[in-house]
């Protein structure tokens, strides 16, 4: 490893930054599509740490990982904004927090 | 893992259960665009088709008939059709065709009856199955979505009615919040193992346990976050404040359905994450798995938990949904016996018993809720159940199995999954978590219980809507819970050879 | 695959009959005499075991073993068969359920047929508790008997039913649920299930229990069947369920499901763990004595006969748990007897509250006085069931209690005083049971709603005769019942006393 | 003339026919029918009693077992080496007691045929007599303790039954007929207790229960047998020089062996005794048996409250044959009494201080049958105290001749009660405006003057009082007197000192008798009327007046079977102690009577002072004029009267300190303690009240606000911590998310729990 190199360690600091970052998006936001935005960043953290350690394990696997993350992360936001789409036609909010009709 | 493999080194007709049910499924949603509206019944009727073809094909291996496919690996690994793997696919198969059984009239009921419902299913379970089967961390990941994405879209099938509505986005968001977890989870794995493979992470986590090297740290985290990400699906707690919102708002149907699935899958997955791949995990040299005592505390949680504040509710969906949320606590019990590399096996068995056991009596539980639920979702209280002895005699003599069986009264095949998994436990020197087992049993007993008086021994209007379909799930159901806890080594004589371990 | 033994034909005939009762019959006349045919087809049958049964061997016979379930780790086995233990509570089962049903022809008009189905499954799963070998099939029938009994109390039973059922099934099964964690524990250490294979490891020394773990196995079995006996002081169940039950539930109750806990006792708690066994039994008898006197003494205080003859059930198998922990012959095969007794004599009483229950619908003894002038059959017999009930020598009670004290008296475990205690029970039952028969059937018949009731009808008489027929074969001829159970019982105590010798020896 | 002998089984089993074809078969024979058939079956026993009795002497008392027909032993434990079969024994201790009970029996059924006659229950009554018959010959003629008991518990059983006879009768003061048989079971069940202990510790000494087994023949003790030849030499199998336990020998034998051998233990399970401490424990064990049924101190008090029943009942059961019981048991048992010495003066206290307190409290009644309740239990009281000076024979004898009179006595007192009852009806049928003064035709304060009106019961009467009062030449007299002897004789020679407490009691309790019963004569038949009943009663049917007048005859001429050695002429013309001879070979410890003439003389004076004294008080003159007892209000005597009167108070006693406690406790423990304790407030407050504060903790605490709360909480930290400062309302979803997150953290923390803990070094 060079010294111009990034260490690992640091990649994985970052994303986990970032993933605790989305992680009180989820909890703080109260529009839906921010909410779910926040829950695209702790993905996208995930595919940090999955790319830096590919590179430091020098193997594919991490790399094919993100690819299928990112894949599913697209299906995810179609089904999502549909789900935010319905949920606004009814409700005329896409604020989260009232969603509660439920009780114990 | 290098070269391109040969269409042969891919090994497809070990897949052949999910390969078919996959490629129908795509055939069905093309299919479908040419069915009108008013003649969904076929639709309906070729989903079942499918799903039966496959049950078949997979009761076949599983059944000792006939073994598709060369060894037990396909795909170059991502794929591993062994007995485990059939045992998720016959549940799973088992939970599609009652699911769409109970589905086709409910649908006509609220108004919904459309074709994708059918292949959303289809979809669904073929994630579940894929589930079972993964051989790779990757796979994992993709089934789940597979698995999850289906069913945020069921769950608000009902739209725009707003309870199922919000119900859908409630677990579209915690689902994805969720599945980010996993998604980290397999980060870190993969970070300390350098493969996502479970017979590449079994190997190096012997090394990594040999060398006493500091990626241990990183493993545990990344199991910690994996068990967070299924957690979440089969509905562990603290993770399963989910579900009696989505069970209550998302339609009876879907939930009948995805009650099980999610959970099968979810704990297919756990099996094979944990019990693959990391049940030599442990840090002293033992034979016991670090993650085990995390599992089994997670478990007894779940069970304390789910048991006793399902007594106090006083809606059907909703107290099936803290009992569904207890049942996930039993299995972990099972998973957590998988920590023990000896039991591993049997705790495997154990799993594939119980979830077996629990798909036939959860969906024709729910089966029986959908026949007293009105059309517009009313009539899912406790009290609808009174009386229904009287009026729909065989109707409440199901729901008295199903009953008996979620408490686990022998003879039902509640009992063979919790003799099963308290077995695996005791077997793994689990015996606190054993008897957190019995002692919750007990207290659901309560509440099953009561259900059963209010059926029997009280008066009521017993209003119920049994058309055909549902008439047959539910005797399905019924019968499946019967025979399955009267004869149990039909079930268990299969799984006889389930075999978790890559190692020595 | 073996010929089918007779035991199997006896256990499955309930259920045989219940499945062609559902097949074939429509109307609620078809129900209740099928059922009533094929309990007592079952005890015909029944019988043909006493007249198979082989009383020169003590191990099991008519032994049915198939594997049922198998894994690498453990089997599982339909294992069924009689030894001298078991053959007269499979005999009692079979005699009491005939009579049961017929009990219930007039007092059950609702809901009929699922009353019958539930009548031939109770009989099934106790017939099948008596008869399983497997720890595994044991568990299963223990477990099922709860739930037909669920359902008579609850749906037929009185007032407070839904109370008493419920209370009856979390207070049996949470007994039972401890109990199942035994029985896995130890079918994981034997690598199977049942008994006798693991009483053979256990014998050969290939399974060996410490001395912690076998009094730990002792207590989960021993609390499921205390549970059920009901030993002092877990018997609250037992006043609701008995009184809220149905007449036939309550003879079923109190004439076979409380033996099941006392059986369990004597099948799997003395040779499983003889070490626990010879170390608890002051403290069982210690219970054991504490029921007999306080069963007796709380009997004598309550103003229903239902509730009495309840609270005398507590006294009557505190006799039998002792003379179970006597841990000798004599203790044992009396108790076993007692069970049989207390299931005919006790049985019978419930029969006799049922009638009077059936005429005036209350249970009070203050509501009756003087029936025996309104009714002198029915308060004949009474009088004998009373007596045996309370151990009048010449009658069936006599002989069990006088064979248990016989045994507790020699007991080498358990001291004199249990004996003497227990023995005060004997005239306490004459307390209360002469208290009861004087109240209700005694003194002068001045209630105006009593003086026109009708005598027995042939339903209810012909419930009754059978155990006054037993009543006296039993107290004059026990010799006969001992003999069956003899050569069991003796190789049960050598094997437990041989125990104790093993372990003095080190 | 051996197989005779076969015929035993016969005696129980006729009067068993008999009561069988009654009560199935009663209501169709009639009244007449059913009397044929139950005097019938108890008099072909009686036949078959005395042939058994002609085989006895024919046979040179040769004794025999003979097995039960059709059942074949009753306990048998193989394994636990216990054999009780039903096997009856025929020797003179048995014979002697078929022939009381059958022969005593008979007549009282037969009377009872008059005396019964109209009652709806007629059949009934007749059922209940000969199954008493029935167990009672059961328990007379079995060869075990057990089989004795099963008679023992039987013959309460009927005595019960016929207590409480007219269960329906409306009793005064809120104690009915039943509730004094209650009292009568209730009270000889606490007897029963001891006597089925010392039953237990027999089994467990001997190894069998059995007196004597086939062929085998009672060691005659040295001691006794100084100077005459044994009658038999033990027949001793050879192989029982080990003694075990389990032997080839009945009980009283091996008894007698070990007691030669000495120094003998007996182990039990967990204690070893010597076998002399067993036979003391068991002897009081049986002791207790005994003062149940044979009502003496401190169980007599049934007795009295058994006179509720029928007067047939109170002679047959109650004065002739079941009390007996006990005394039949220790003279059974006069092996084990002779060895306990210690045993042997409590039963000699017991049974002297019961003769003369039973004595003491019959002075004081009015009904004429409670007098002779207490004078039986008085006279029971002799039997036992001659049991306890070892005077067996003498005990035997004064059963005997006990059985006769005090029978008839109370079969007259009930023709006394037939005809007052009779005179009653008369009377207010006659003067139909004579109203109701409370009469009770068994109080003797109503009657006076019989003599006249029931000339038969009158005479009859008188035999069996002078019989009771010892006077010679009638039977009482010669039994009392060797019982007074003997008891002296144990002090004397013997140096007991029981002997000299008994002698002393059991002479004053002979005054009070001849007092008492002379008392009511002069009550009863002497003087005027005191109620028109008296004046109006009539004298009884010949089917009563006739086993009246056999009874007499007996009365006068029954003492004559054992007219004590020594005593001039009568010995010589009928032999002497010919009873005890009889006896002798089947109760080792049987020994002949001499005669006093200075005792004797004493005694017979001792009782016509008596007689003279109660003459004195209860004369005509005075009776005429007063209601009263005269001694109650005599200033000097009147507390003494009150005391008799109320029985010393022992009912109350015991209902205070017993029952009453008993049945306090019972409610207590049944209401409270078993119910609103444990039942309720354990249940509901101890299990079930926490288990739903928990549940619903963990619903609405922990599940909802906890969650709830402490991730509002968090969240509004979180949220200050990134700088928004608007309020933020909070919603379901996130606190879900917050609770995905906080699990997330807790499965951290506990899967690295272990790591955690090594880098703390814990």
């Amino acid at each position: 490893m060079g010294s111009s190199e990034v260490a690992t360690e640091l990649y994985v600091l970052l994303s986990a930054v970032l993933f605790i970052m989305g992680a009180m998006g989820v909890l703080l936001r109260r529009n839906a599509i921010l909410v779910f935005m926040s829950v695209e960043l702790m993905l996208n953290a995930a595919n940090l740490a999955l790319v830096a350690f590919a590179r430091q394990w020098a193997s594919g696997a991490g790399h094919l990982m993100v690819f299928f993350v990112m894949t599913v992360a697209a299906a995810e936001v179609a089904v999502g904004l549909a789900l935010i789409v319905a949920i606004f036609r009814t409700k005329k909010s896409i604020d989260i927090d009232n969603l509660h009709m439920f009780k114990g | 893992m290098s070269g391109v493999p040969s269409l042969s080194d891919l090994n497809i007709a070990a897949t052949l259960p999910a390969s078919f049910l996959a490629l129908y499924a795509c055939l069905l949603m093309i299919v479908d665009l040419f069915i009108p509206r008013t003649r969904k019944h076929v639709t309906a009727g070729l989903t079942i088709l499918g799903l039966a073809i496959s049950l078949v094909l997979a009761l076949l291996p599983l059944g000792g008939v006939a073994r598709f496919g060369d060894g037990e690996r396909a795909f170059g690994g991502m794929y591993i059709a062994d007995q485990f793997s059939d045992g998720v696919n016959v549940i799973a198969l088992i939970t599609a065709l009652l699911g769409v059984m109970v589905a086709y009239n409910y649908l006509d009921r609220i108004q919904r009856q459309r074709g994708e419902y059918y292949y959303l299913l289809l979809f669904t379970t073929l994630g579940v199955m894929v589930m079972g089967a993964a051989g790779d961390l990757v796979v994992v990941f993709v089934a789940l979505e597979l698995l999850s994405i289906p069913l945020y879209i069921l769950s608000g099938f009902r739209w725009p009615q707003e309870a199922s509505e919000e119900s859908a986005l409630k677990y579209f968001i915690l689902g994805a919040f969720a599945s980010s977890f996993l998604v980290y989870g397999i980060a870190l794995v993969y970070g300390a193992t350098g493969v996502t493979d479970f017979e590449g992470v079994w190997r190096a986590v012997e090394d990594i346990i040999a060398e006493d090297a500091s990626g241990k740290y990183l493993l545990l985290v990344g199991a910690g976050m994996l068990l967070v990400g299924l957690g979440f699906k089969v509905a562990a707690v603290p993770f399963h404040m989910w579900t009696p919102d989505v069970y209550q708002g998302a339609p009876t149907s879907v939930v009948a359905y995805m009650s099980v699935a999610a959970k099968v899958g979810g704990f297919a997955a756990l099996v094979r994450v944990l019990g693959c791949g990391m049940a030599n995990f442990s840090l002293d040299g033992g034979l016991v798995a670090a993650w085990q005592d995390t599992v089994w505390l997670i478990a007894a949680l779940t069970m304390i938990l789910g048991n006793m504040v399902a007594i106090v509710q006083s809606d059907l969906k909703r107290l099936l949904a803290y009992s569904s949320i207890a049942h996930a606590g039993y299995i972990l019990i099972g998973v957590a016996a998988a920590g023990s590399v000896p039991v591993a096996n049997e705790a495997a068995r154990a799993v594939i018993m119980y979830l077996t056991a629990y798909a036939f009596t959860n969906v024709g539980a729910f089966s029986v809720v959908i026949a007293v639920e009105r059309d517009d979702a009313s009539n899912t209280g406790l009290e609808s159940m009174r009386g229904l002895a009287a009026k729909q005699p065989l109707l409440a003599a199901s729901m008295a199995v199903f009953m008996l069986s979620l408490t686990g009264i022998p003879l039902t095949a509640g009992f063979v999954g919790k003799w099963f998994v308290f077995k695996a436990a005791i077997a793994a020197d689990l015996i606190p978590v054993a008897v957190v087992g019995v002692v919750t049993s007990l207290v659901s007993a309560y509440y099953y219980l009561r259900i059963v008086w209010y059926m029997y021994f009280e008066q009521g209007e017993g209003e119920a809507h049994v058309p055909v379909p549902l008439a047959w799930a539910i005797s399905i159901a019924t019968v499946g819970t019967l025979v399955l806890g009267i004869f149990p080594y039909l079930l268990s004589d299969m799984t006889n050879e389930i075999t978790l371990a890559f190692g020595p | 695959m073996e010929d089918i033994s007779l035991v199997t034909v006896v256990l499955m005939l309930p259920l045989v009959g219940l499945v062609l009762m559902m097949l074939f019959s429509r109307t609620e006349q078809a129900y209740k005499w099928g059922a009533l045919v094929t309990s007592l087809v079952t005890f015909g049958v029944s019988l043909l075991l006493v007249r198979n049964f082989d009383t020169s061997v003590s191990g099991l016979q008519m032994v049915q073993n198939v594997d049922w379930i198998t894994a690498d780790s453990f089997t599982i086995r339909y294992y069924v068969g009689v030894d001298g233990i078991s053959i007269w509570l499979v005999l009692l089962t079979t005699f009491i359920m005939p009579l049961a049903i017929l009990a219930s022809f007039n007092p059950i008009k609702d809901r009929v047929r699922l009353y019958y189905m539930f009548m031939l499954l109770m009989e099934w799963a106790m017939l099948g508790v008596f008869v399983a070998q497997d720890l595994f099939l044991f568990y299963i029938f223990w477990e099922v008997t709860l739930v037909p009994m669920y359902f008579l109390i609850g749906i037929w039973g009185a007032e407070e039913r839904i109370y008493a059922a419920v209370k009856f099934f979390l207070y049996t099964m949470a007994g039972s649920l401890l109990m199942l964690l035994a029985i896995l524990w130890l079918g994981n250490e034997a690598g199977t299930f049942s008994v006798p294979d693991i009483l053979a490891k256990l014998d050969s020394g290939e399974l060996t229990l410490s001395t912690a773990t076998g009094r730990w196995l002792f207590l989960a079995f021993g609390i499921a069947f205390a549970i059920k006996v009901p030993m002092w002081p877990l018997h609250s169940w037992l006043p609701d369920a008995h009184v809220q039950a149905p007449t036939a539930g309550s003879v079923i109750l109190a004439g076979v499901l409380l033996k099941m806990g006392t059986y369990g006792f004597v099948r799997f708690n003395l040779p499983l763990f003889p070490e626990a066994s010879e170390t608890f039994a002051p403290y069982v008898a210690v219970l054991a004595v504490i029921g007999i006197i306080y069963g007796a003494w709380v009997s004598y205080g309550q103003k229903d006969v239902k509730k009495l003859v309840a609270y005398s059930s507590i006294s009557h198998l505190g006799f039998v748990m002792l003379g179970i922990f006597a841990l000798n012959p004599a203790g044992i095969q009396g108790s076993i007897l007692q069970m049989v007794n207390h299931g005919i004599s006790t049985g019978g009483l419930f029969l006799l509250v049922g009638v009077l229950y059936e005429r005036r619908h209350t249970k009070l003894m203050s509501a009756f006085g003087g029936i025996w002038r309104a009714m002198p059959l029915y308060s004949g017999i009474a009088l004998v069931i009373v007596l045996s009930s309370m151990g009048l020598p010449g009658l069936n009670g006599f002989v069990g209690e006088f064979t248990i004290l016989l045994g507790s008296a020699g007991s080498s475990v358990l001291s004199w005083w249990f004996t003497f205690f227990a023995a005060i029970g004997i005239i306490l039952a004459a307390v209360y049971m002469l208290y009861m028969f004087n109240t209700v059937f005694m003194g002068a018949l001045d209630k105006e709603e009593n003086k026109r009731l009708p005598d027995l009808n042939w339903q209810e008489l012909w419930s009754l005769v059978p155990i006054l027929v037993m009543v006296f074969v039993i107290g004059l001829q026990a010799g006969y019942f001992f003999e069956f159970m003899d050569g069991s019982v003796k190789e049960l105590v050598n094997y437990v006393n041989g125990y104790a010798l093993s372990t003095a020896g080190h | 003339m051996d197989n005779f002998f076969d015929l035993v089984p016969l005696v129980v089993l006729i009067p068993l026919a008999g009561m069988l074809v009654n009560l199935f078969t009663g209501r169709q024979l009639g009244e007449r029918g059913v009397g044929i058939v139950a005097v019938g079956a108890s008099g072909m026993s009686f036949v078959i009693a005395v042939l058994l009795w002609i085989a006895q002497v024919n046979t040179g008392y040769k004794a025999a077992v003979i097995d039960m027909p059709i059942l074949a032993d009753w306990i048998v434990i193989p394994s636990a080496n216990v054999t009780i079969p039903w096997a009856f024994r025929v020797d003179s201790l048995s014979v002697t007691m078929m022939l009381v009970v059958t022969g005593v029996g008979t007549l009282i059924h037969l009377y009872a045929v008059g005396y019964m006659h109209g009652d709806e229950r007629f059949p009934r009554f007749f059922v209940y007599m000969n199954m008493f018959l029935v167990f009672m010959l059961i328990l007379v003629t079995g060869n075990n303790f057990l089989m004795m008991f099963v008679g023992w518990e039987g013959v309460g059983l009927c005595s019960y039954l016929l207590i409480g006879f007219w269960f329906d009768k409306p009793g005064g003061a809120g104690w009915r007929n039943s509730d004094a048989a209650r009292k009568a079971f209730i009270v000889n069940r606490v007897g029963d207790f001891g006597l089925i202990l010392g039953v237990l510790i027999t089994f467990w000494t001997f190894g069998t229960l059995d007196y004597y087994r086939e062929g085998e023949v009672p060691i005659v003790p040295h001691a006794a047998a100084e100077e005459e030849v044994p009658l038999f030499a033990p027949a001793l199998p050879a192989e029982d020089a080990g003694h075990a336990v389990a032997g080839p020998l009945g009980v009283f034998n091996q008894a007698e062996l070990w007691l030669e051998e000495g120094g003998h233990k007996v182990d039990f399970g967990m204690v070893s005794l010597s076998f002399e401490t067993t036979l003391t424990l068991i002897t009081l064990l049986f002791l207790l048996g005994a003062t149940g049924k044979s009502a003496q101190i401190p169980l007599f008090v049934w007795l009295p409250d058994a006179m509720a029943g029928p007067t047939p009942v109170s002679a047959l059961i109650h004065a002739a044959t079941m009390v007996t019981a006990g005394v039949y048991m220790m003279v059974r048992a006069n092996v084990f009494y002779h060895a306990a010495e210690f045993s042997s003066f409590v039963v000699a206290v017991i049974g002297a201080t019961t003769a003369l307190v039973a004595g003491f409290i019959a002075v004081g009644q009015w009904d004429i049958k409670r007098v002779l309740a207490y004078s039986t239990v008085s006279q029971l009281g002799f039997m036992v105290a001659a049991v306890g000076v070892g005077a067996y024979a003498a005990a035997m004898f004064h059963l005997v001749t006990h059985a006769c009179f005090k029978a008839l006595l109370f079969l007259a007192s009930g023709s006394v009660i037939h005809g007052m009852e009779h005179g009653h009806h008369h009377a207010t049928h006659d003067h139909s405006g004579h109203h109701d003064d409370g009469f009770d035709p068994q109080d003797m304060r109503f009657m006076g003057g019989l003599k006249e009106r029931m000339p038969v019961t009158y005479w009859t009467y008188l035999f069996g009082t002078l019989a009771l009062a010892g006077i010679i030449p009638f039977a009482g007299f010669w039994s009392k007197d060797e019982i007074l002897l003997d008891s002296l004789k144990a002090g004397v020679d013997k140096g007991l000192l029981s002997g000299y407490i008994g002698f002393v009691l059991l002479l004053t309790a002979a005054a009070f008798t001849a007092f008492y019963m002379w008392r009511q004569v002069s009550l009863v038949f002497l003087g005027k009327p005191r109620h028109a009943a008296a004046a109006h009663a009539e004298e009884s049917s010949r089917v009563m007046t006739w086993p009246l007048i056999v009874l007499a005859a007996l009365s006068l001429l029954i003492g004559f079977i054992n007219v004590p050695s020594g005593f001039p002429i009568l010995g010589w013309l009928l032999g002497e102690h010919q009873f005890t001879s009889f006896l002798e070979h089947s109760v080792p410890y049987a020994h002949a009577g001499t005669f006093s003439f200075l005792l004797a003389t004493f005694a017979v004076l001792l009782a016509l002072g008596a007689i003279y004294l109660a003459r004195s008080v209860y004369n005509d003159r005075v009776l005429a004029v007063l209601r009263e007892d005269p001694l109650a209000v005599n200033t000097r005597m009147q507390r003494a009267f009150a005391l008799a009167n109320a029985k010393l108070y022992w009912d109350e006693f015991y209902f205070k300190y017993l029952i009453y406690p008993y049945r306090n406790a019972a409610y207590w423990l049944a209401e409270q303690l078993d119910w609103r304790f444990w039942h309720d407030y354990a249940h509901e407050r101890l299990l079930r009240d926490p288990f739903n504060a928990a549940t619903r903790a963990l619903t609405w605490r922990v599940d909802k606000q906890i969650i709830d709360r402490s991730f509002d909480g968090l969240g509004h930290a979180a949220r200050r911590a990134a700088s928004r400062l608007r309020r933020i309302q909070t919603g379901y979803v996130h606190i879900y998310a917050m609770s995905v997150l906080f699990g997330a953290l807790l499965v951290m923390v506990l899967i690295l729990l272990p790591l955690i803990r090594d880098w703390l070094g814990l």
